[in-house]
């Protein structure tokens, strides 16, 4: 298992303390302000697209400071399955409510005239905002960056066999 | 009074802070090679971008806004030295020299830099690294 | 059937329990006469920093309980068990997985072990993760090595361990607050969704952010002395700005670049951090690499190499994280930790294999030894 | 004292902003090694986030941070991004 950077002469390619201190530092920061964006998604322009966005950019940042493999590790698939579904979920959710509610697809007003909550529009759209579009955005981010990044796995990292069926068709094209 | 001296701050913040971002800009044209171009890109910008910030935040005064403005100053402020110090050393991974002076016009593009694209080449056809790839790949293939 | 001798590196690491269990599991399964597990903690060159004695005293404290762990594990059996304790790189410096590894060959040679059992969180006080690389270099060395086969999960426990909770509370506290200087604290929805987001930032990272748990008596004061670092940094940063503005802005543009290394007298993980980013951010000097304590900076002017050898952003570093005892020492200059690498440096030491540089690999192993005597007398 | 409008100041501003940012095209373009244009597009993009907040208070549109606060993000993640590809070639990417 010899690095590609082990000769004799150097020492193994570590990841830089610098690069890794600092992302562990603005990640908090991030995650924070990302989730305080899509929450706020439906009363500030900045929207939840971008608060999910920015979710998925931290986790990114991780990977790329402490390499994709760890990350895949620390962050299991079914947590990333779930946010997409559960993002799906509540979507629809909120969307058949309206109609048992008696109007169409995400009418939020209802929640308001019939269930009688207050700010109802505001609260259908935040949970819309949440749950169907930031969830679903940051999964996506997510998911798209280590399937793109397991086409690229070289050989010694490879641990299940779905890396290793894209590993092959990458390398058999050269 | 407290008025102009309101503006004028502002005024003196803003005009410093395109100062130095001319002086990044100028030190990305003319210096020689990556490492020379990393020095003002990463601080003489960092500080023209802090300033123009900090004369932004002044002029929102007390509110939201100038909170972000504030953030995004403290922002710059960590991620562009950092972002500088990746760059410098993927170009120390990958092998470029740095410009010694020795030889060659300053105000020139390449400098001592040995053709930008060579290192890319060796690294990828490197025997090792090509060999362990390819092997490793048909090794778990069961054709 | 004769003596079965296994090294276990030990550190403060959540499955270093296990990982003894496990030692002391595999090294019975062969049934030897005599089972000699030798116990060693690795110290990461931590320089001559106020912490140090307190460090050996953690070492101290962990190696016995290893023992008695060992003990416990080996009750009820057969075999004659015994444990030899020591606490390896007081005389070396250690500094990448490379020297870890090196370290232990040495150790298992002298002592004639058979097996390294390796904890799969090993992780000695450096903040990068080291196992990966670490493995690498073993499977360099004729050291036999095996990692302890332990369920990766113990993660999750992690955040239930006391050592934990001042981690989990203070992200938790550094959430909540940055939500409410986003949003407005006097609005119920934003104090109950900034709890919300609160936990979820500290659950998921409080152990990726924190290297080291922050205690209520040294965190504060650094952050004090932080706040007092950061206008001096400032005021050395448009210093410089302007002496480099001079140069870049007149025609003949003096400059003169050289590639130098430092040995920073500062801790891996954040105060590194601090120092190489200041020194990225005082024009003249950046930073190209700092895997270890030792940088190698990139200077563009005389002046600003001279301030770099001056010491004066590391001592202000150091005087952030350790106060002001530990900001008293000589400049790099006088210990003699700098060195002026010559040219063909950075291809001849990261590309061995890149053929221009291999005739060029002389220059960075005498700067390493020369700096290292200059070191261990300074030390002395 | 002539009447100085702070907002048209700032509007000013950012155009010298745009100006000089468009200077760092030539670096990208020019190169020559990768690094090269990753520090000019690293600068275009910080010069980017200075333009956006400028225009926020030239044009009174706070919102405008957000935006320059994610760009902010991006851009230092795209640089460790692409400082790392072209090391390790997709090594461990």
């Amino acid at each position: 298992m010899g690095g590609r950077y082990g000769g004799e002469h150097g020492d193994t390619y570590t990841e830089s303390q610098v690069i890794l201190t600092a992302v562990k530092i603005i990640a908090p920061f991030t995650l924070t302000y990302g989730m305080f964006m899509t929450l706020h998604g439906a009363d500030t322009p900045g929207g939840s697209f971008q608060g999910g966005a920015i979710i998925g950019v931290t986790v990114l940042m991780l990977a790329f400071a402490f390499g994709i493999e760890p990350t895949r590790q620390w962050l299991k698939n079914s947590v990333i399955v779930s946010m997409v579904g559960g993002g799906v979920a509540i979507f629809i959710g909120v969307g058949l409510a309206t109609i048992a509610l008696g109007g169409s697809f995400l009418e939020y007003r209802l929640f308001f005239t019939v269930l009688g909550i207050p700010d109802g529009t505001k609260w259908g759209m935040e949970a819309i905002e949440v749950g169907g579009i930031a969830l679903i955005v940051a999964g996506v981010v997510i998911t798209l960056f280590f399937a793109t990044a397991a086409g690229f796995t070289p050989a010694r990292y490879r641990s299940t066999p779905e890396v290793e069926t894209a590993d092959d068709e990458v390398l058999s094209d050269d | 009074m407290i008025d102009t001296l309101y503006v004028g701050a502002i005024v003196v913040l803003l005009a410093l802070g395109v100062f130095f971002t001319f002086v990044s800009a100028m030190g990305v044209l003319r210096l020689p090679d990556v490492y020379a171009r990393a020095h003002t890109a990463s601080q003489t910008d960092t500080l023209g971008a802090g300033l123009a910030l900090a004369a932004v935040a002044l002029a929102l005064g007390w509110q939201q806004a100038s909170v972000y403005t504030v953030l995004l100053l403290f922002f710059v402020f960590i991620t562009n030295p950092t972002a500088a110090h990746a760059i410098a050393r993927s170009a120390a991974e990958m092998g470029i020299e740095p410009w010694s002076g020795a030889d060659g016009d300053p105000s020139s593009d390449g400098g001592a830099v040995p053709d930008g694209g060579e290192p890319i080449d060796e690294r990828s056809s490197e025997p090792g690294h090509e060999r362990e790839t390819t092997e490793g790949s048909h090794g778990g293939d069961p054709r | 059937m004769a003596t079965e001798r296994l090294l276990v590196p030990l550190s403060e690491s959540p499955t270093v329990r296990q990982t003894v269990a496990y030692a002391v599991q595999s090294g019975l399964e062969p049934k030897p006469e005599t089972l000699v597990c030798h116990l060693v903690v690795a110290l990461p060159y931590e320089a001559d920093v106020p912490g140090e004695r307190e460090s050996l005293e953690e070492t101290k404290r962990l190696l016995e309980r290893a023992v008695s762990w060992v003990n416990e594990d080996a009750t009820g059996v057969d075999t004659d068990v015994t444990c030899e304790t020591a606490v390896l790189g007081k005389d070396a410096y250690l500094f990448g997985p490379k020297d870890y590894a090196e370290t232990f060959e040495a150790y298992a040679a002298e002592h004639d072990i058979d097996r390294l059992i390796l904890d799969p969180e090993y992780n000695p006080g450096a903040s990068a993760p080291l196992l990966q690389p670490l493995e690498r270099e073993l499977a360099r060395t004729d050291v036999s090595f095996v990692e302890a086969p332990l369920e990766r999960s113990v993660t999750h426990e992690r955040f239930t361990g006391v050592a934990s909770w001042s981690r989990f509370l203070s992200l938790f506290v550094v959430s909540f607050g940055f939500y409410l200087i986003l949003g407005d604290p006097l609005y119920w929805f934003d104090l109950v969704t900034g709890t919300a987001v609160g936990l979820i930032v500290a659950f998921t990272l409080s152990h990726v952010t924190f290297s080291t748990a922050p205690t209520l008596r040294e965190t504060p004061g650094r952050l004090l002395r932080f706040t007092l670092y950061v206008p001096y940094l400032l005021g050395e940063i448009i210093r410089a700005n302007l002496q480099i503005s001079l140069v870049i802005l007149r025609p003949s543009m003096p400059i003169n670049p050289t590639v130098t290394t430092l040995r920073a007298r500062v801790r891996s993980g954040l105060p590194l951090l601090g120092l190489a980013n200041s020194i990225t951010l005082t024009p003249g000097t950046l930073t190209v690499r700092a895997n270890d304590q030792r940088l190698v900076v990139h200077t563009l002017i005389d002046d600003a190499r001279e301030d770099l050898f001056e010491g004066g952003l590391e001592r202000a570093i150091r005087f952030v994280f350790h106060g002001r005892r530990a900001a008293a020492i000589p400049t790099p200059k006088e210990r003699g930790d700098t060195e002026i690498l010559a040219p063909g440096y950075i291809s001849g030491s990261s590309q061995p294999s890149a053929g221009a540089g291999s005739s060029n690999s002389d220059p960075p192993e005498t700067t390493t030894d020369g700096a290292d005597a200059s070191d261990g007398g300074d030390e002395a | 004292m002539i009447p100085l409008d702070i907002n048209e100041l700032f509007l000013v501003g950012a155009a010298i902003f745009v100006v000089l940012a468009i200077a760092m095209f030539y670096r990208a373009v020019a190169g020559p090694t990768t690094q090269d244009r990753l520090l000019a597009v690293n600068v275009l993009g910080t010069n980017t986030v200075v333009i956006l907040a400028l225009l926020a208070a030239g044009l009174d549109q706070p919102w405008f941070l957000d935006v320059a606060l994610i760009y902010a993000l991006l851009n230092f993640l795209m640089a460790i991004a692409i400082s790392k590809f072209t090391v390790e070639r997709g090594g461990v990417l």
